[in-house]
């Protein structure tokens, strides 16, 4: 596996060491999906396994890295490898439906051919978080990186303190992974909260907007890092309320969704200013934010 | 001192000749329209071809409009259809080119995509495999030109950067000079004269040329002014005014190097299908369209402040030099003559005036 | 995607030059193809069975099916992957076998062209999107436009099917045609003894909106829910207060007024009642010969009304109706047969049209039912009927038969024969259209019993003798010989022709009409009575020349069609519709523009207009798709992209 | 799937589902035997049909494209055909500037119930196209690289506009300014020699306004982002025949635009300016006199007479001042209309339909698809989702191929169908000189002589002709089966 040694080439800028994709960077693994399920209306779910065993087997990443799924004909577009790096029967993407490429994605079914780029971007710093509190939020789709960083908490959860999950969604029919929430909710290494924007029929949960519920909840920020992922406007509002609640700028992490094409930080869509969302992001905490041009 | 070859006009064909026995020679070549272009083309033995500068640079060698990073193809077993093998082709397709006649500008070029491409965290194989099988002979400006600017940022009439080989018009002929290794193999090969004797003169003309060039303004804290203009929309907005956000600035320039990538065509049919790398144009809405309909870059302003800052402030950020090399193309071939030296200005005057 | 292609033998229909096997073979390298088989009937139980098993075994997500044309089998089909789970829509045919094996021989072409028509289908359908029908309420009430007796008919079944009828008529008293007639044949029992009853029942119906001396102004909305324009003509009286008591009719001075009802035989006054068993017997002033109204000094009839119903001041009144589906029975007008100039053109007042003649036979006519001449009021002995004027005559583009002409001249001149027992009657035919029931009996007692002379010939030249007779020249095609009859009145067959003004009304009903003007059917023989616009029926003339008994079995059909509608409380639409990509859309309105259906209407989106489609109002053409530049507009189940897929597999080279 | 190998050639047929399908149903029922090169393509109406569907088809492979529908009047959709009939004519008036074939192309009308008629249509189609034989590609012929004879007589005397009123109207600006959020005018550019547009907010930009032959941009382009603004737009002739084209089709609103105008006595073509002046750094002076201008460029004078270096539209002009103004300054001057062709339409007409693809091929090949073409046109309306790059439509590959290059341009033309003005800002804009402008000029020669001599761009109040019909089309008759 190649890793990123420090300071490469004319770049004045350093990148983190993560695992990055072997040989010709843009030629997809031959993929085939084992299994789809239905999220949500909007969401799918798509597991795939790499058709060349060894390539399968020798295959690394770190929590929050993405990849690019391709579906020949129809293109390529980024996702979150969203089942933690323990799991080595499959690689799990979960598309909400909203252009050309996620429409064909949801229309596969076991069996297509398809092919992945993987693994691209940086990860969660969590060799940083050990012995720290961590309390994420995802909203909606946004909750798929959050599962893959989670689970991997979880399994080494002895590493560190209390983590809790706030997850939101529009209604009990928009949240993703129903089928493990019960599971979570049982899990007695994890403070579980689960909320909805409006009340519904039958749901013994939160009821409200993610921010609200959150201050209401109130996470104490010291030793503390917030993760959070979701859509822009939940993300402006959840800031704001974290910032409410004392969290340090640093402590608190996110990552952003942003039109990809190369993954290498060539092709020039994802740029914020100098920095690359595929190259020094997905992740970024609210202090690095901060530090580069307001283009969101 | 380096190896140098003097040769004639007339004996100009025998060498491109030459050339196009190893290798596909770029050349330029006169388009007759009303608007006559000048465009780099494959020379063969026989065909016309001229020494003015070319209205689309070079870019192409290195970085087609279009290739395929990947053909790809679903193989289907007759006897079970459910059975698909998935055959994907990646094999670069380059092949030893020499550019014959660019201008300082263009080859500076190169040099600018070779940081991006080439030393950035992962080397772009295809960019890589035709970079190596490059050679550029550049022909020095003799003169300068009403929207050439390359003095104002670093190059000048006759910048070697990115150059294999400087070639420089005298009255009666052309000298050759090399500048790197390949260049120098190139020339020794080449079995032109010997024109150390005509080294001074070279010297002396390429010379004489920066004394047609306009006095350049001072460009040292552009990078520093741009950047600090980026949160001024109101500014972005009246430089834009007239921008039709099309794409010619960004194709003809010979160091914007955005692409896209798309699919064409169906995996599974006998041709196949293939992913096609093609030019993308940050000036246009749709680089940043995001599926959803979220757009970064929704106006205009926001694109062309992109731009600007990108070859005047994020890229040097990243690499230490501007991206611009004032080839003055974005500017003659504007449909509406906007002219990124203003900008610059205004930026830095502006900023200036704040103070 | 999992597709499942089927390919039909249907027998030997296709088997017999298509090698289907072959088709099925080629079909499994096609993208997405999982499964291609050739069945023996797909149409047949046992194939839908099979198809029904591959979608469950196979978790097919799509089937084609390559066997007859999908105008026949499409919607089997598509019930047969929707009993299985899959949506209706993902599903599409090729057409092997009218476009296929039935119209060539060579095998190998035609497994070839098989093979194609099966290739686009599958690049269509991995295009295709589930697409769910909306529902929508039904406003179960009904408009019947034309209250002629098959619109009277209509009217009567709906409302005595519990429906609530609006029922619109141009003149001022329904009836239509039938009203002017004296008797009916073949059983020449009187006209308003039998329409009357029908007539007051519509009066009285609790369930009937009559609107007469009114028409149909404007139509918008679409089945289930039209909403109507109606323009109720000034009539210069108050309908409420008018009793019909007849004082002011009988006061008018203005009594040189043409009479419309008895077709200008013989004048009436300004104001009348059309007459008198007349619904609404309500008298009508005509403004253009009412002396109060032309010249502003008279007004006996305001004075002598006993309720005070007159209304000098009285304008025309729109009013709105909310519908659920319309029938149109306007019925018909003459030709204009004074283009004739051999008979006339016009110009001699004893050659009548057959509906003047019967006004003249009519008790309640200009002359009581005594037969008098409009010339000089004499009592005319020798009658000639002429038949096809303005019918089956391509030289004034009349190529159609009137259909009843041959049937009431009979009648005619047997009634002639009763009220003038000296009179002869001649009848100059072309052929005699007698298939009803008990219809050629009827011509044939007309000749024999009634001694009426039929002569097989046209007439070339009618003119006055100079003496007060008509001299008609004709010839006699069975003798092969010229004929000349000295006539004292002569009776026009006029042609009929759709009413007037229907091209108009069809456009404000968005259906389609033929060149003569009569509204088109759905299907010539499968759907006479619907038309292509969902929620609006035919009954009577408009749709074609029928006579009284094909008229109100028609009006009855249609009223049929409207209690089939209403027995649903929702109904639902096509999804097969457009739909606006507002991220796409600039509110150029070219689609707005050229909608034939008025489906598209602009809206308001965070302060910017965008085009929107009206669900219920598309009818699914797909014109906007190919107007809207940038493609923002969609015909679902035809996009652009399912269209270039179609094309892309065709041509490739 | 390739063709059925020297038997078969490749024709496409698209057939209404209501009538014509059913006609083909209809001859297959009774057993109306038919050649097997026909493959039918199933649409609702043949009002679906989008005319680019069959120029994809053509460029593509197909040897014949075959269109089918209801008989006018019958149409299942009451008026679909009414439009299909408008648009496909225009196609098949079009077709020959590419340099293809019309009779390649065909539209009839067949009821369900015509199944011999159907076969007969079949059958004489098909012969027709084997008779033309395999349609040529695109790709066949050698480039061919022919220039537009620019030697032209103007209908008017051509002048440097210098003698215009430009004071006046810098004040009727000024005046107006206050109650306008910009005027659209021009200044000089990057030096005398050229000028790009103006953007007016304040009454100093106002007095960099400029007026004369240098004045090429058509501004218009400009109004549509402005739409629901009051802005100001000063305009020659020509750009006042967008600005009404924009007004026809609601993307600008007539109280929210005031329109400023003077009479205009030609522009010159840079093109051909530029490549007199040659390679120069710095413009010494710019004179004017009454027939034209003389540029000094680096010491070196170069004169420009109007009448020799206007641009072709100018030579062609009848409408040097607005159709549409809210203040005129200066008296309009009036031009009788004479016989022109514009010189790149004239260019096609002198070729055959081998030389024009040929010369198609030729141009198209050095497009690098920058779409200035395409922004520079002030009716590209929907440029920011313009089918040339979307995917929801995937009408165009992004692959580097002549054909695609070349369909962009038919797509252009084909959407300007009757609301082309001609005012060559696409061809102008082009920075490599493709004459693209000839297809826009076709289209337009085809609309004015199917629908009486209809001119875009004169009355904002007309419906365009692809926008409506006649029951009775005056100049469009189907053509014989015979």
């Amino acid at each position: 596996m190649a890793t990123q040694s420090k300071k490469k080439g004319g770049m004045l800028r350093e990148l983190t060491p993560r695992p990055l994709p072997q040989g010709n960077p843009y030629k997809p693994m031959a993929a085939t999906v084992v299994e789809t399920i239905q999220e949500t209306g909007n969401i799918k779910t798509i597991r795939v396994v790499i058709d060349d065993p060894e390539q399968m087997a020798s295959f690394k990443y770190e929590p929050g890295q993405v990849g690019q799924l391709s579906v020949f004909g129809a293109g390529e577009s980024t996702f979150v490898i969203n089942s933690p790096p323990s799991m080595k029967d499959y690689l799990q993407f979960s598309v909400m439906q909203a252009g050309e490429v996620t429409s064909t994605i949801h229309r596969l079914s076991a069996g297509d051919k398809v092919g992945v780029r993987a693994p691209l971007g940086n990860f969660f710093p969590y060799e940083d978080w050990k012995g720290k509190n961590i309390f994420f939020v995802g909203g909606g789709i946004g909750m798929a990186p959050i599962r893959t960083i989670m689970l991997h908490i979880l399994e080494h959860k002895k590493d560190y303190g209390k983590v809790s999950l706030l997850y939101g969604a529009k209604s009990p029919a928009d949240m993703a992974f129903s089928y493990e929430l019960q599971g979570w909710l049982d899990n007695p290494d994890l403070d579980c909260h689960l909320c909805i924007d409006n009340p519904a029929e039958g749901w013994q949960h939160k009821v409200g907007l993610i921010p609200n519920v959150l201050t209401e909840i109130g996470p104490k920020p010291d030793n503390c890092v917030a993760v959070l992922c979701g859509p822009p406007i939940m993300i402006k509002f959840t800031l704001q309320a974290l910032e409410k609640l004392g969290f340090q700028h640093e402590n608190i992490v996110t990552t952003l969704e942003k039109r990809m094409k190369c993954g290498i930080g060539i092709c020039g869509r994802c740029n914020i200013g100098s920095h690359y969302v595929c190259i020094d992001g997905p992740v970024f905490t609210l202090k690095q934010l901060n530090g580069l041009p307001p283009e969101l | 001192m380096s190896i140098t070859r003097f040769v004639k006009p007339e004996g100009l064909p025998a060498f491109l000749a030459h050339l196009s026995k190893e290798a596909r020679v770029l050349a330029p070549v006169v388009k007759p329209a009303d608007k006559r272009s000048v465009v780099f083309e494959p020379w063969k033995e026989g065909k016309e071809f001229t020494l003015e500068k070319a209205t689309v640079p070079a870019k192409a060698a290195v970085l087609p409009q279009c290739e395929t990073l990947v053909s790809y193809r679903k193989v289907k077993d007759p006897a079970n259809p459910q059975n698909v093998k998935l055959e994907l082709d990646d094999t670069p397709q380059a092949e030893t080119t020499v550019v014959f006649a660019a201008r300082p500008c263009d080859a500076r070029g190169y040099a600018t995509l070779d940081r991006p491409y080439l030393q950035g965290p992962i080397a772009d194989p295809y960019y890589k495999a035709r970079r190596e099988k490059l050679t550029v002979i550049t022909l020095t400006c003799n003169s300068g030109c009403n929207t050439c600017f390359c003095h104002w940022v670093g190059g000048g009439p006759s910048s070697p950067e990115g150059s294999d080989i400087l070639m420089t018009e005298l009255k009666d002929g052309y000298i050759l000079q090399g500048i790197t290794p390949r260049g120098d193999a190139l020339l020794e090969g080449s079995g032109l004269d010997d024109g150390a004797d005509r080294f001074k003169e070279m010297e002396d003309v390429r010379k004489a040329a920066w004394g047609t060039l306009v006095k350049a303004p001072n460009l040292k804290d552009a990078q520093a002014r741009v950047a600090a203009k980026f949160t001024d929309v109101d500014f972005w907005t009246r430089e834009t005014d007239r921008c039709l956000s099309c794409g010619a600035c960004t194709y003809f320039c010979p160091t914007c190097y955005c692409f896209n990538i798309t699919d064409e065509g169906e995996a599974t049919s006998e041709k196949g299908g293939r992913r096609l790398r093609s030019w993308d144009n940050c000036m246009s809405p749709l680089f940043t369209r995001e599926a959803s309909g979220h757009n970064t870059r929704m106006e205009k302003a926001l694109r062309m402040r992109n731009r600007v800052s990108h070859k005047f402030s994020t890229y040097p950020e990243n690499w230490g030099t501007f991206s611009c090399n004032g080839c003055g193309r974005c500017i003659s071939n504007c449909p509406v003559s906007l002219d990124i030296r203003q900008i610059v200005l205004d930026a830095i005057n502006a900023d200036k005036a704040a103070k | 995607m999992r597709i499942g292609v089927f390919i039909c033998h249907c027998g030997s229909n296709i088997a017999g030059t298509v090698d289907c096997a072959k088709v099925a073979e080629n079909a499994r390298m096609f993208p997405d193809v999982v499964l291609a088989q050739d069945i023996m009937y797909t149409c047949a139980e046992p194939g839908q069975a099979a198809i029904e098993a591959a979608i469950h075994e196979h978790k097919l997500d799509g089937v084609v099916v390559a066997s007859c044309s999908p105008r026949i089998h499409e919607p089997t089909f598509r019930r047969t992957v929707e009993r299985a789970g899959l949506n209706r829509y993902m599903f599409e045919m090729a057409n092997i076998r009218e476009h296929v094996s039935w119209i060539g021989k060579d095998k190998e072409a035609n497994t070839n062209k098989a093979t194609e028509l099966v290739q686009i289908a599958v690049a269509k359908l991995r295009n295709d999107k589930p697409l769910k029908a909306k529902s929508f309420d039904v406003n179960k009430r009904v408009l019947i436009i034309g209250a002629g007796v098959a619109g009277i008919q209509a009217a009567l079944d709906c409302a005595e099917g519990g429906i609530q009828v609006v029922l619109v008529e141009r003149e001022a008293t329904i009836g239509g045609k039938m009203a002017k007639l004296d008797k009916t044949f073949p059983t020449v029992d009187c006209s308003a003894c039998i329409l009357g009853p029908k007539m007051v029942d519509v009066a009285q119906h609790p369930n009937i909106t009559l609107y007469a001396k009114s028409e149909v102004e404007d139509i918008s909305g679409y089945v289930g829910n039209f909403s109507i324009k109606i323009r109720k003509r000034a009539t210069y009286v108050d309908w409420d207060k008018c009793t019909g008591c007849g004082a002011c009719t009988e006061k008018c001075p203005a009594k040189k007024t043409p009479d419309a009802f008895n077709e200008l035989v013989g004048p009436t006054t300004a104001i009348n009642i059309a007459f008198p068993q007349a619904i609404p017997k309500k008298a009508v002033i005509n403004p253009e010969y009412c002396r109060q109204l032309t010249k502003g000094k008279c007004g006996v009839c305001a004075k002598v009304c006993p309720t005070g119903a007159i209304n000098y001041e009285q304008q025309d009144e729109v009013i709105t109706e909310e519908v659920g589906c319309i029938v149109a029975a306007t019925g018909y007008d003459l030709m204009d047969w004074t283009v004739y100039e051999e008979y006339g053109g016009g110009r001699y007042p004893d050659v009548v049209t057959s509906l003047q003649y019967e006004r003249l036979l009519s008790a309640s006519g200009p002359t009581e039912g005594h037969i008098k001449r409009p010339s000089d009021g004499k009592e005319p002995k020798n009658i000639v009927f002429i038949q096809c004027v303005g019918s089956r005559d391509r030289s004034i583009g009349r190529p159609y038969c009137s259909g009843f002409c041959c049937m009431y001249t009979a009648k005619q001149a047997i009634l002639t024969k009763d009220h003038i027992p000296d009179s002869k009657s001649y009848v100059f035919y072309m052929d005699i259209r007698a298939n009803g029931k008990i219809y050629d009996e009827f011509t044939r007692r007309a000749m024999e019993e009634y001694g009426t002379e039929y002569i097989r010939g046209r007439v070339s030249k009618i003119y006055p003798d100079g003496e007060g007779h008509l001299i008609v020249r004709g010839v006699d095609t069975l003798l092969g010989e010229g004929v000349e009859v000295k006539a004292d009145l002569v009776v026009l067959a006029v042609g009929v022709e759709a009413a007037k003004g229907s091209p108009h009304l069809a456009e404000k009903l968005r259906i389609s009409y033929d060149s003569y003007g009569f509204f088109l059917e759905s299907h010539v023989k499968l759907k006479p009575v619907e038309t292509n616009t969902a929620g609006v029926y035919l009954a009577g003339v408009c749709q074609g020349v029928k006579d009284i008994p094909a008229s109100v079995a028609q009006g009855s059909a249609a009223a049929a069609k409207v209690l089939g509608l209403f027995s649903r409380d929702k109904l639902e639409n096509d999804p097969q519709i457009a739909s606006v990509d507002m991220k796409r859309c600039v509110d150029c309105g070219k689609c707005i523009r050229c909608c034939p259906f008025g489906a598209i209407k602009e809206v308001e989106f965070r302060g910017k207009m965008y085009a929107q489609v009206i669900e219920t109002v598309c009818q699914g053409c797909g014109l906007c798709t190919s107007t809207c530049p940038q493609g923002a507009i969609q015909l679902s189940h035809a996009t652009d992209n399912q269209i270039l897929a179609e094309v892309n597999t065709l041509c490739q080279c | 799937m390739p063709v059925l190998n020297g038997k078969e050639l490749r024709i496409v047929g698209f057939l209404c589902n209501w009538c014509s399908y059913g006609g083909a149903d209809t001859a297959g029922t009774a057993r109306a035997g038919q050649p097997t090169d026909l493959r039918i393509i199933r649409v609702p109406c043949s009002g679906r049909i989008d005319p680019l569907f069959i120029v994809k088809a053509l460029l593509n492979g197909a040897d014949g494209v075959l269109v089918s529908g209801c008989h006018p009047r019958d149409c299942h959709y009451a008026a679909g055909n009414f439009y299909a009939r408008r648009r496909l004519e225009v196609l098949k008036q079009f077709l020959p500037v590419l340099g293809i074939d019309d009779r390649r192309f065909e539209y009839t009308w067949v009821s369900a119930s015509e199944g011999q008629r159907w076969q007969h249509v079949v059958q004489t189609f098909t012969k027709r196209i084997h008779d033309l034989g395999p349609a040529p590609k695109l790709e066949d012929p050698e480039p061919l690289l022919k220039v537009v004879d620019m030697a032209l007589t103007s209908l008017r005397p051509l002048g440097t506009g210098q003698k215009n009123k430009l004071d006046e109207l810098k004040a009727a600006i000024k005046a107006k300014l206050p109650e306008l959020e910009l005027v659209i005018g021009w200044q000089q550019g990057y030096d005398a020699a050229r000028t790009v547009p103006l953007f007016m907010r304040t009454p100093e930009d106002v007095d960099k306004l400029v007026w004369g032959p240098f004045n090429v941009n058509n501004p218009a382009v400009y109004l549509p982002q402005y739409k629901g603004k009051k802005v100001g737009i000063v305009v020659k002739g020509c750009d006042a025949k967008s600005v009404v084209e924009l007004l026809q089709e609601n993307l600008i609103n007539r109280e929210d635009v005031t329109i400023f105008a003077m009479p205009c006595e030609g522009t010159l073509d840079m093109a051909r300016v530029n490549q007199e002046l040659g390679r120069y750094t710095t413009i010494d002076k710019v004179e004017y006199d009454e027939a034209g201008v003389t540029i000094t460029a680096d010491g070196k004078e170069h004169r420009f007479c109007m009448n020799d270096y206007a641009q072709g539209k100018c030579y062609g002009c009848t409408m040097p001042t607005a159709v549409i103004s809210d203040t005129l300054i200066g008296t309009p001057t009036e031009v009788k209309p004479g016989p022109y062709t514009p010189p790149e339409l004239a260019l096609l007409d002198s070729m055959s339909l081998d030389e024009r693809l040929a010369f198609w091929r030729g141009q198209m090949e050095r497009c690098i698809r920058c779409y200035a073409c395409r922004n520079a046109c002030p009716m590209c309306v929907c440029r920011d989702y313009c089918i040339a790059e979307s995917r929801e439509p995937h009408w165009i590959s992004q692959d580097d191929s002549t054909r695609d290059k070349l369909f962009f341009q038919t797509i252009h033309a084909m959407h300007l169908a009757g609301r082309c003005t001609g005012c060559g800002e696409c061809q102008r804009a082009c920075p490599v000189g493709i004459p693209i402008l000839a297809l826009r000029q076709q289209i337009a020669r085809a609309v004015g002589q199917l629908f009486d001599g209809y001119k875009s761009g004169v009355d904002p109040e007309a419906v365009p002709p692809l926008l409506g019909y006649e029951v009775e089309e005056k100049n469009i008759h189907e053509r014989e089966w015979k």
